[in-house]
């Protein structure tokens, strides 16, 4: 049976870092040389808790350098609760990388990088890479307050230009993140966005009307993450290069079908949506 | 004096042979090839396919599953290209299969049961095939056919005259006599059931007052239906004298071993592969391990042991040693 | 303007007219009496008491509880003295009683039931009857009533023509068709319906070979089921027009709240009693805390709101404010 | 509605002291003076774990002096595990004193308890009881190997005369503690048992071909622990004063009914019993 051409495997490895951001938020650095080397930007990974809970929770790599990867994630539920008790030393089993990464081709020279919330666990890596390649990245990034903007400093490290929003106006734009990219004097050549669907709609309709291609990094509650449940679809155009091999008679006139996030995404062009 | 062997772990469901006593869940599990990266195939008995129908289903609308207590709620709503295009795009993927592979067939009419099994069952690449009569998620297209005895009785006999191949029949628990249902199945030609499919249910989003599931109600697996499952079994083997492939919840080997002496001779597992896609190596290794402890040297020496009050079934045979 | 007011969450079930939504589960509350030290009475809408039978029952050989994920199998067997000593012994001790006291009647025969709830309803400590036709735990000697609709049909008429009180049928979720069920309780005469009893399951010891319930079987009941419950509500909601106890895993407000939205017009505790005696009290304070965050002044108002599609209910009001 | 007559109440305590005995086996000290003043020797109590677990879980008050109060526990599934996560300062709930407890009267002067692995947690309080009114107090205890023999030295500074035994032979008598208790040289006056069902059933034998009346402290799956649920049944004699109210002509002809042990319990008189 041929295998898929897939670098994805399960890596048993260990917690060698933890750092709490802000309150329930958390980053666990780990060791996997394999898992850093076959990451490309933009992919995400399995994470099983300790404990045994029903499913195994899908996170974006953070960090991938050397033999060390990080996930950064908050605290939401009983399977992010259970990994936020990991410490450093204790056995943390993940398997990635998964999913299809932001498209960085084509010689994009000024991008705009949009990240909501915990959308920020998807961008870093695009962002580094970005601009190795020379490009010039903004990243505007939203929270609800000043305090919840984490590692928000390391994006300028990097060497982002960054372009707060907070819900509550403590620190940049007063408001929605997608209102600052609204009113940015030029165009970006690209945007990418990772955050809530909210968010992400309202991206799209910013790049919509500026007429810039937009790459988002959705999100849909998972099971297996691995393509095998069809479980977490969304619809885009049957036309699009990632909708999945289906008969087009079948679509009886529609132009939609059902593309699952964890594998023909979870990145996928603003005009391929149909949501 | 005591030898202790690998103890002998394959099972015979009609004309199938498995190396293995593991089936991996239809619709978990793909077509085993999306988990071949994260586990050796070969160590397990077969895959179960995704259901195919007559006819190509976009499915249902997101969201398609919900996280619930102890286990999750599902509403894929058949998803597939339908088996023309199955037949000619995805059923040669299988050729050199690593293990074996049930197809498993759903529909809307004893026609269509037939008409896709017969095509199904005539490809090499398909070792055995699974009726999935059960499906609770496409109700509003027509009653169940597994909640009505007669019409169980109908479709498995329409299906079985189609091929000589291992035919597997999945019920559901959401009936109040899953015996008496069972007992149609085997009579109408079933060589084996599968016990049992998910259990309707439904989650309500308390802030936007609407059904957390696209198709309002869905299909609940997991541990929180174990008990449910081992009952069932336990119910349909006494009832039948076909094999039964024991399903719901399947976590653990304890988990796997309350199925097998409930009367299941062979075991499925969906949900906990999203646990930890180790879970079948798991549960095969602990298998072993428990049969040498017992000094049993095969799995069908415990098949059924739960209560020593039923008759019909012959695996019967004690402790050895 | 918003002016916050304390919403009412009192509920009218036929005659009867509860202060609070939240009854305790029939055999998971005792006579009330045993939760007294632990909980303020007054602060609860009705106990609903152990199911009573003609004749003292025994019950079930130990063990009659095994813990399951996120849920609990029962098989206690319906142990009680019989109506005769019932009434003696037992009832003269709810008189002062600080909530409403429910009487829950089971039996065997159409003539059991009726002969128990006229008794039982004829005497003034006992406010309401709620008929239990649907324990999982002693269906060897008979078929379950709520399994039929029209077995379900007889029996509450039978009891109806008995008393004038309050009379709520228990109906089971074993069964294809709850709505089927709900009806037929409907149209003989029940002011409300319990909606459900517990699910039928099965634990096996895998080390003794051997069912872990002296009963062999029992009644899967907490978390596990709520998704279950919450359907059956919601399918029960567009059968009838009579209100609906909504129960089946209920911990916090949130799950309350699903009961609700589904079409539960009150709701019942029964094995979350059991992780903390406070879950009452909890769940109503969160219930009035939800309310007058959404600016709505009583519990009916999000009655069956999770689906604005269906029309034979008449709380919708919608957020006001 | 008469209130029963008890003590118990939900007690909102805080850990002031914990203690790993040994692997996997932990006393959680907590302060609740009111519960201390209610408790009798053999009482029992529902310990709420963190986290909303399905139910609460029966453990003997260990020690009760003062203001401070403890329990003794095997870790051994979900429920113990989450009380083995805490620590002092975090809050823990408790409803009790419940069940009834040892009955200590008639001036009883020569008494065995016999305690086999946790059964230990339940027989301080009456030892320190026997041992305040003068009784010789012999604690048959049997556990494994000697170090699951937790805190016996604690029991011969209280000024019990200690009997070990241990499956392995690691300390004391080779094999069960019954069989130590068959061998004594003198009958005792009372024995009082807490331990394995195994166990007890062995006591009882031993105590009745001695004839000496034995308490056995019973072990039984619990939901509410209060009473009011009947799951935790065991058949007596319908003659026992602990049997509950029942019509006796509803037995035909049998002489047994089940009691709860929780309530009508967990300490019953070993000739009662009809297991
Ligand atoms: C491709 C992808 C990448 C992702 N990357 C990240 C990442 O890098 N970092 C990150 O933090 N997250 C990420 N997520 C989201 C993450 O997978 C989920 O948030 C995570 O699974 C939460 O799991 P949990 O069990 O902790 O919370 P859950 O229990 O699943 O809860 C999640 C949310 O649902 C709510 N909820 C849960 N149960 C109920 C209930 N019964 N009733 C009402 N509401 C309820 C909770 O309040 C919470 O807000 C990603 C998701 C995807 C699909
Ligand atoms: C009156 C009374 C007093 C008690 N006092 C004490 C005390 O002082 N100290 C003390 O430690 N205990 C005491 N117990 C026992 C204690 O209540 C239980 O052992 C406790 O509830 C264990 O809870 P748990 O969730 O940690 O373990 P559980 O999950 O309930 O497991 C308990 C045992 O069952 C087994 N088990 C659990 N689930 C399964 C499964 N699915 N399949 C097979 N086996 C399984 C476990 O291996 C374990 O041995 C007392 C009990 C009673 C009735
Ligand atoms: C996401 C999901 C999709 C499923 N799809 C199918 C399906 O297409 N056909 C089928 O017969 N059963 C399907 N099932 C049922 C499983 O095969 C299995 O019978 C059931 O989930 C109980 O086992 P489990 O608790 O181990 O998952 C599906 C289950 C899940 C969770
Ligand atoms: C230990 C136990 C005993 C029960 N006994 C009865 C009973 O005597 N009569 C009855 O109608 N329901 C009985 N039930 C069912 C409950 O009243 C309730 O309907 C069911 O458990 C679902 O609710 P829950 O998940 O909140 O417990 C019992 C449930 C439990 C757990
Ligand atoms: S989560 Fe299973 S297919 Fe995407
Ligand atoms: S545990 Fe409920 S009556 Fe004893």
């Amino acid at each position: 049976m041929p295998l898929l051409e897939s670098t994805a495997r399960v890596h048993a490895t260990t917690v060698v870092d933890r750092r709490e951001l802000a309150a329930g938020i958390i980053v666990l650095g780990f060791d996997a040389p394999e898992l850093v080397a076959a990451t490309r930007p933009g992919q995400y990974l399995m994470a099983i808790p300790p404990g045994g809970e029903v499913c195994a929770t899908a996170l974006g790599i953070y960090e991938a350098q050397g033999t060390r990867a990080s996930i950064l994630f908050f605290v939401t539920g009983k399977r992010t609760r259970a990994l936020a008790e990991l410490r450093p030393g204790d056995a943390l089993t993940v398997m990635g990388p998964l999913g299809v990464g932001f498209d960085l081709s084509g010689g994009v020279r000024d991008v705009a990088i949009v990240a909501g919330g915990v959308g920020i666990a998807s961008v870093l890596l695009p962002a580094q890479a970005l601009l190795r390649a020379g490009a010039r990245v903004q990243l505007y990034y939203g929270a609800r307050n000043a305090a919840l903007l984490v590692d928000a400093e390391r994006f300028v490290t990097e060497g982002c230009e960054l372009l707060a929003a907070t819900d509550d106006g403590s620190r940049g734009h007063h408001g929605y993140v997608h209102e600052a990219l609204a009113r940015a004097p030029h165009a970006p050549d690209l945007i990418l966005a990772c955050g809530p669907t909210p968010m992400l709609r309202a991206v799209a309709k910013v790049a919509a009307e500026r007429r810039v291609p937009a790459q988002l990094s959705l999100e849909e509650t998972f099971a297996c993450g691995v393509g095998g449940c069809w479980g977490c679809v969304v619809p885009i155009a049957a036309t699009s290069a990632q909708a999945p091999s289906f008969p087009p008679a079948a679509l009886g006139g529609s132009d939609v079908v059902n593309a699952r996030v964890c594998t023909e995404g979870p990145v996928f062009w603003a005009h391929d949506l149909r949501w | 004096m005591v030898t202790r062997v690998t103890p002998d772990l394959s099972v015979q469901l009609g004309r199938l042979h498995l190396a293995y006593p593991t089936l991996m869940g239809s619709g978990c599990y793909g077509s085993g090839i999306e988990y071949a990266p994260f586990v050796d195939l070969a160590r397990i008995g077969a895959v179960v396919l995704k259901s195919v129908t007559r006819q190509p289903r976009l499915g249902n609308p997101t969201p398609r599953l919900v996280h619930t207590p102890a286990g999750m709620l599902n509403a894929i709503g058949l998803q597939n290209p339908g088996i023309a295009w199955y037949l000619e795009h995805d059923v040669a993927k299988y050729a050199d299969r690593p293990c074996a592979m049930v197809g498993s067939v759903a529909g809307f009419s004893i026609d269509d049961y037939a008409y896709v099994c017969e095509r199904l069952a005539a490809r090499a690449e398909i070792d055995a095939i699974e009726l999935n009569i059960s499906c609770p998620n496409v109700a509003s297209e027509g009653e169940t056919f597994a909640c009505d005895p007669a019409l169980t009785a109908k479709v498995v006999r329409a299906a079985r005259a189609t091929t000589d191949k291992t035919l597997i029949v999945k019920l559901s628990p959401n009936v109040t006599d899953i015996a008496a249902v069972a007992r149609e199945a085997e009579a109408a030609g079933a060589d084996a059931l599968a016990v049992i499919n998910t259990v309707r249910g439904m989650a309500i989003d308390v802030e936007a007052w609407r059904p957390r599931l696209g198709n309002v109600t869905g299909g609940l697996s997991g541990a929180a239906i174990r008990p449910i499952a081992v009952l069932a079994v336990y119910e349909v083997a006494r009832a039948v004298r076909i094999p039964i492939v024991g399903q719901g919840g399947i976590e653990t080997v304890t988990d796997a071993l309350e199925f097998f002496l409930a009367g299941a001779s062979a075991i499925s597992i969906g949900t906990a592969n999203f646990t930890d896609p180790r879970t079948p190596e798991r549960i095969v290794a602990g298998l072993s391990e428990y049969l040498q402890r017992r000094n049993l040297t095969r799995i069908g020496a415990i098949v059924g042991r739960a209560n020593r009050g039923f008759a019909n079934r012959q695996e019967y045979e004690g402790d050895q040693g």
